[in-house]
């Protein structure tokens, strides 16, 4: 078993542990939580993945897609947090609301 | 004069304007207003231009850096981009000139920058060719779109924005573990290189998987429609209209690209399934929508039953291809212009009145006609009625269905258009009549209704447009590549 | 060469058993701040996963701003969320969080390791070997004007999206000023020792910052890393009390702010008018464009990351 | 082996010994004053043990002042933010650790 594949599983794994959380759980930071932790899973696989070149040089390219990733990452959670943070002090509440028919 | 005309790189600038467009409203909001005013009608010029370019030379092929694809990213247009494009930059006129009069002060100075960022990342998203970079113009897109959601503030309009912006998120992530996977299989990101290179293997299968559920999940495809009602009613109106009106079809056309290049040929029952889920949406999204009291949240579960047309075509169009594909197209443009039209026009009534609740409408079809008849000819195309462009649409989709014998989704097809039917025409109903309690008018702007009314004459207008139109589309065949190398 | 197989593995299977262990603890402890805490030290192991995997660039974005940037973003927010008015509400909440974790939702725990079966076994399913774009990468950058292919992918052959992640980062600082951040705490005035601390430290990180730039070029580092530095300077600086003075944060923060993706829209405007196409360099002057452009773009990051950081719109702080 | 190659190993494996210490300190020590005390202290000794290993190693001049040059960064941060910490601490009332 060769490491680009043994991480490559574990950024599956990540990504399906933030899935879960992000639907079970309630609270909106676990919720963002959850979001970057399902887009680390996705950046390890496609830099991971990117390691099954023969020569000793992974592929440049993930590499700088990543890079690119954790910048949107990390501005979507800036973006997320400010919302949260806005909605608590608007309802009290760090959740959404159950949705209701109207 | 033509020459310069025609050298003029009108699709770069689709992109370019909007973007320095919006840094100059953020840089110096005391002009944001006419900045964005003057981005917008230039759009709409560039647009034209690059119209007139695809007619005389065909297709509109851009290398970025001069590397070309693979290693650089390409930019594209065809009949199908040139539409979308078209429908962007003529809603969003539309839009801008409506919203220099909703938005004021404070609220106007924050609205401009954003909407134009907006602007770029849509027209970047229908002008890319390349799967990793359209996942940046989604986050773009969808970022802007979730601020802009909130921007006024409020409960409702808060935790709608909330919500959407989850939703928005985990539908990218997935569509981009779609795009590792199909990078790692394949060894690029450029479409039509994915397209000669694709076959069936599990990692195809699941990147089909991934990224047809994040983008159903940003199309808010039934049963993922779930955020967006309350977020697409709780909006500002010029900004209901632009989530929509184009936001949601956005994602839709990347699906659609997705799948006549690159799954079409391997979608093993996935079509039928979204077929499903797409009949699902028109019914349920109907039902909901005679349900609403409150204007601005029928318009969106409306807007949940429309989408719903867009993926019925799917298993038709598998089947028969070119038909069904141009009825999708057809629909997703004529609702555009028409929700566009409707929204703003529920967003003046709901200025004028105070309120949206729809058995209160008080006698606005006397007060404020041109609100009421951009809602009523929005309303004709939405059903589908003739001559419009949802009738166009409408009546392509029912060919393909009935000349493959889908029973089923004929009979969908047509109670959806009755149920359109009975909740435009419940709204009207009430606009003629007097409500219990009378109000004080606040006045609509002359440029707010008929930014309205212009975009649902537009709705009609492309009912008799039908063959041009059709000609266009078929522009770089966009539905006959399916699964065939460039 | 067997011995080293074998060391490689025993790093390789507690780094990844940690990853999955953090992340776990991140979503399922009952404390909010033992999850932040938890997040941070799972980027930190991300990143050495990052220096496992031969991706030293990458590794150091994600200690820059996974988890420094990130880590310091979500520590405010919950120092904000606890000492909001709400705290009996959100002590509530944090019991019923916890109570939470206790039983797992069936339904979505069985659909997920299906999913997650699922794409392990189209991971697994790849080719063993695949050149990726390795080989185009090699075959152009001699003419890429920098011989670190990371920074010839980023400023030169997908230049184009880096143009849009200036603008998705400056409009997640657009909107954040939008949305209009809740006002900070006052700060108490900077000791005389934390004083001298970071006057010490401020010239040595730009230093750091500009080396991590300049070296860019062709080895690890470039203008992400560097303004990702810039930024962790400015949110130690805000940490320390120190504030811009206001006439500075209004014009003068949003040119800096916008410096950026500006910088990036008018090279691909002048390319455009110069070579025809947009972003295309000529190549003799590819490096030296590539510097200014990434020059400004780190100036930019950082002022943009702190700004981020601070939250509340200038405006708010003009009125106090 | 060379001489040098075990001097230097054993500078790295002292250093590794320093930074267990200060982990083990930070782990069971009893409040914030006392965890940031072991783990600082610990880990600039630590980090400079493992900087003189490698120096010993290191191929050129330069490569062993960037070296020296990276512990001293290290020392003024972990100075900086261990400050910042206690200081945070103290303001909002943590109160110091008694026998």
């Amino acid at each position: 078993m060769s490491a680009a594949f043994a991480y490559a599983l574990v950024g599956v794994g990540l990504f399906s542990l933030g899935l879960y959380a992000l639907i079970v759980h309630a609270h909106l930071l676990r919720k963002i939580l959850a979001i970057n932790v399902m887009g680390s899973g996705v950046f390890l696989v496609l830099v991971a993945l990117g390691g099954r070149t023969r020569e000793a040089q992974p592929d440049a390219v993930p590499h700088a897609m990543v890079i690119t990733g954790i910048v949107v990452a990390v501005s979507a959670s800036a973006l997320a947090l400010t919302l949260m943070l806005k909605l608590v002090a608007e309802t009290g509440r760090a959740e959404l609301p159950t949705h209701r028919r109207e | 004069m033509g020459a310069v005309f025609t050298d003029i790189p009108w699709g770069v600038g689709l992109i370019l304007l909007p973007l320095a467009g919006g840094m100059i409203c953020f840089l110096w909001p005391g002009i944001a207003k006419i900045a964005g005013l003057v981005t917008a009608f230039v759009v709409v010029l560039s647009v034209a231009g690059l119209g007139w370019q695809i007619l005389d030379d065909g297709v509109y092929h851009h290398t970025l850096g001069g590397w070309g694809a693979p290693l650089g990213i390409d930019l594209y247009a065809d009949g199908l981009s040139l539409l979308m494009l078209a429908a962007t930059a003529l809603v969003g006129l539309g839009v801008s000139v409506h919203s220099s009069g909703y938005f004021e002060g404070e609220y106007s100075a924050r609205f401009w920058p954003l909407w134009l960022f907006l602007l770029a990342a849509l027209n970047a998203l229908f002008l890319s060719a390349d799967i990793f970079n359209l996942y940046l113009t989604l986050e773009l897109m969808g970022l802007a779109a979730v601020v802009l959601t909130a921007l006024m503030g409020g409960r409702d309009a808060l935790s709608g924005a909330m919500r959407y912006l989850l939703v928005t998120l985990l539908g990218s992530l997935a569509y981009l573990l779609g795009v590792a996977l199909l990078f790692h299989n394949f060894g690029s990101v450029d479409m039509a290189i994915l397209a000669g290179r694709v076959e069936a293997s599990p990692a195809v299968r699941a990147a089909l998987g991934l990224m047809s559920a994040g983008l159903a999940l940003k199309i808010g495809l039934f049963p993922f429609h779930f955020w967006l009602p309350p977020a697409h009613a709780s909006a500002p109106a010029p900004v209901s209209a632009l989530l929509s009106a184009l936001v949601v079809k956005a994602p839709f056309y990347i699906l659609l690209r997705l799948w006549l290049e690159i799954f079409g040929p391997l979608s093993e029952g996935v079509d039928a399934l979204l077929g499903l889920l797409g009949a699902a949406a028109v019914l349920w999204g109907s039902v909901q929508a005679l349900r609403q009291t409150r204007l601005k949240l029928l318009l969106a579960y409306s807007t949940v039953a429309q989408i719903g047309y867009l993926f019925v075509a799917f298993p038709l169009a598998v089947a028969a291809g070119l038909t069904a594909w141009s009825a999708a197209a057809y629909l997703m443009l004529s609702h555009a212009l028409a929700k566009a039209a409707m929204f703003l026009a529920a967003g003046n009534l709901l200025r004028f009145g105070g309120h949206d609740r729809i058995p209160d409408l008080d006698r606005v079809v006397q007060r404020l006609p041109l609100s009421t008849g951009a809602f009523a000819l929005g309303g004709v195309a939405i059903v589908g009625l003739p001559p419009s462009g949802g009738f166009v649409g409408k009546w392509l989709l029912l060919e393909a269905a009935l000349s493959q014998g889908r029973w089923g989704l004929v009979a969908v097809i047509i109670l959806g258009s009755l149920l359109a039917a009975a909740y435009v025409f419940k709204v009207l109903g009430h606009a003629f009549t007097q409500a219990s309690t009378p109000h004080e008018p606040r006045a609509v702007p002359a440029s707010m209704e008929w930014a309205a009314l212009l975009l649902a004459m537009g709705a009609i207008l492309l009912g008799f447009l039908a063959s041009p139109v059709l000609a266009l589309l078929g522009i770089g065949d966009p539905f006959v590549a399916s699964g065939v190398g460039p | 060469m067997e011995a080293i197989t074998q060391l490689q593995y025993a790093f390789d299977a507690p780094l990844g058993l940690g990853l999955l262990w953090l992340a776990w603890r991140t979503l399922a402890c009952q404390d909010l701040f033992e999850a932040v805490v938890s997040f941070a030290a799972f980027g930190l192991l991300m990143s050495l996963a990052w220096v496992r995997l031969d991706a030293p660039d990458v590794a150091l974005a994600e200690v820059a701003v996974g988890v420094g940037l990130t880590g310091a973003l979500l520590l405010a927010a919950l120092a904000k969320l606890r000492s909001s008015k709400m705290n009996e509400d959100a002590a509530g909440q944090l019991g019923k969080e916890g109570s939470e974790v206790g039983r797992p939702q069936w339904l979505p725990l069985v659909v997920l390791l299906s999913v997650a079966a699922g794409l392990g076994h189209a991971v697994w399913s790849l080719p063993l070997y695949s050149a990726g774009l390795s080989p185009e990468v090699a075959l152009h950058l001699e003419t890429s004007g920098v011989s670190n292919p990371v920074t010839a992918v980023l400023l030169n052959f997908r230049a184009y999206d880096t143009l849009l992640e200036m603008v998705v980062l400056l409009l997640a600082l657009l909107g954040v000023w939008t949305l209009g951040g809740t006002a900070r705490r006052p700060e108490a005035a900077p000791g005389p020792v934390l004083d001298t601390l970071v006057r010490l430290l401020v010239p040595v990180l730009i230093l750091v910052a500009a080396y991590l730039l300049w070296v860019g070029a062709h080895a690890p580092g470039g203008a992400f890393q560097a303004g990702a530095l810039l930024g962790a300077m400015g949110v130690l600086m805000l940490l320390a009390g120190w504030r811009l003075r206001t006439s500075l944060m209004a014009l003068p923060l949003r040119l800096t702010v916008v410096a950026g993706p500006g910088a990036f829209v008018a090279m691909a405007v002048i390319t455009l008018f110069i070579e025809g196409r947009l972003l295309e360099y000529p190549p003799q002057h590819a490096g030296t464009l590539i510097l200014i452009l990434e020059t400004v773009a780190a100036l930019s990051i950082g002022a943009t990351l702190a700004a981020l950081f601070l939250g509340s719109r200038p405006q708010d702080l003009e009125n106090r | 082996m060379t001489l040098s190659e075990y001097f230097s190993a054993a500078l790295l494996f002292a250093g590794a010994f320093f930074f267990l210490a200060g982990t083990l300190g930070l782990l069971r020590f009893p409040d914030v004053y006392t965890r940031l005390h072991a783990v600082t202290k610990a880990d600039n000794v630590g980090l400079g043990l493992m900087v003189a290993g490698l120096t010993v190693q290191a191929e050129t001049w330069t490569a062993a002042g960037k070296l020296l040059l990276i512990w001293l960064l290290v020392l003024l941060t972990g100075s900086t933010v261990a400050h910042l910490i206690s200081r945070g601490a103290l303001r909002r009332g943590i109160q110091l650790w008694k026998l």
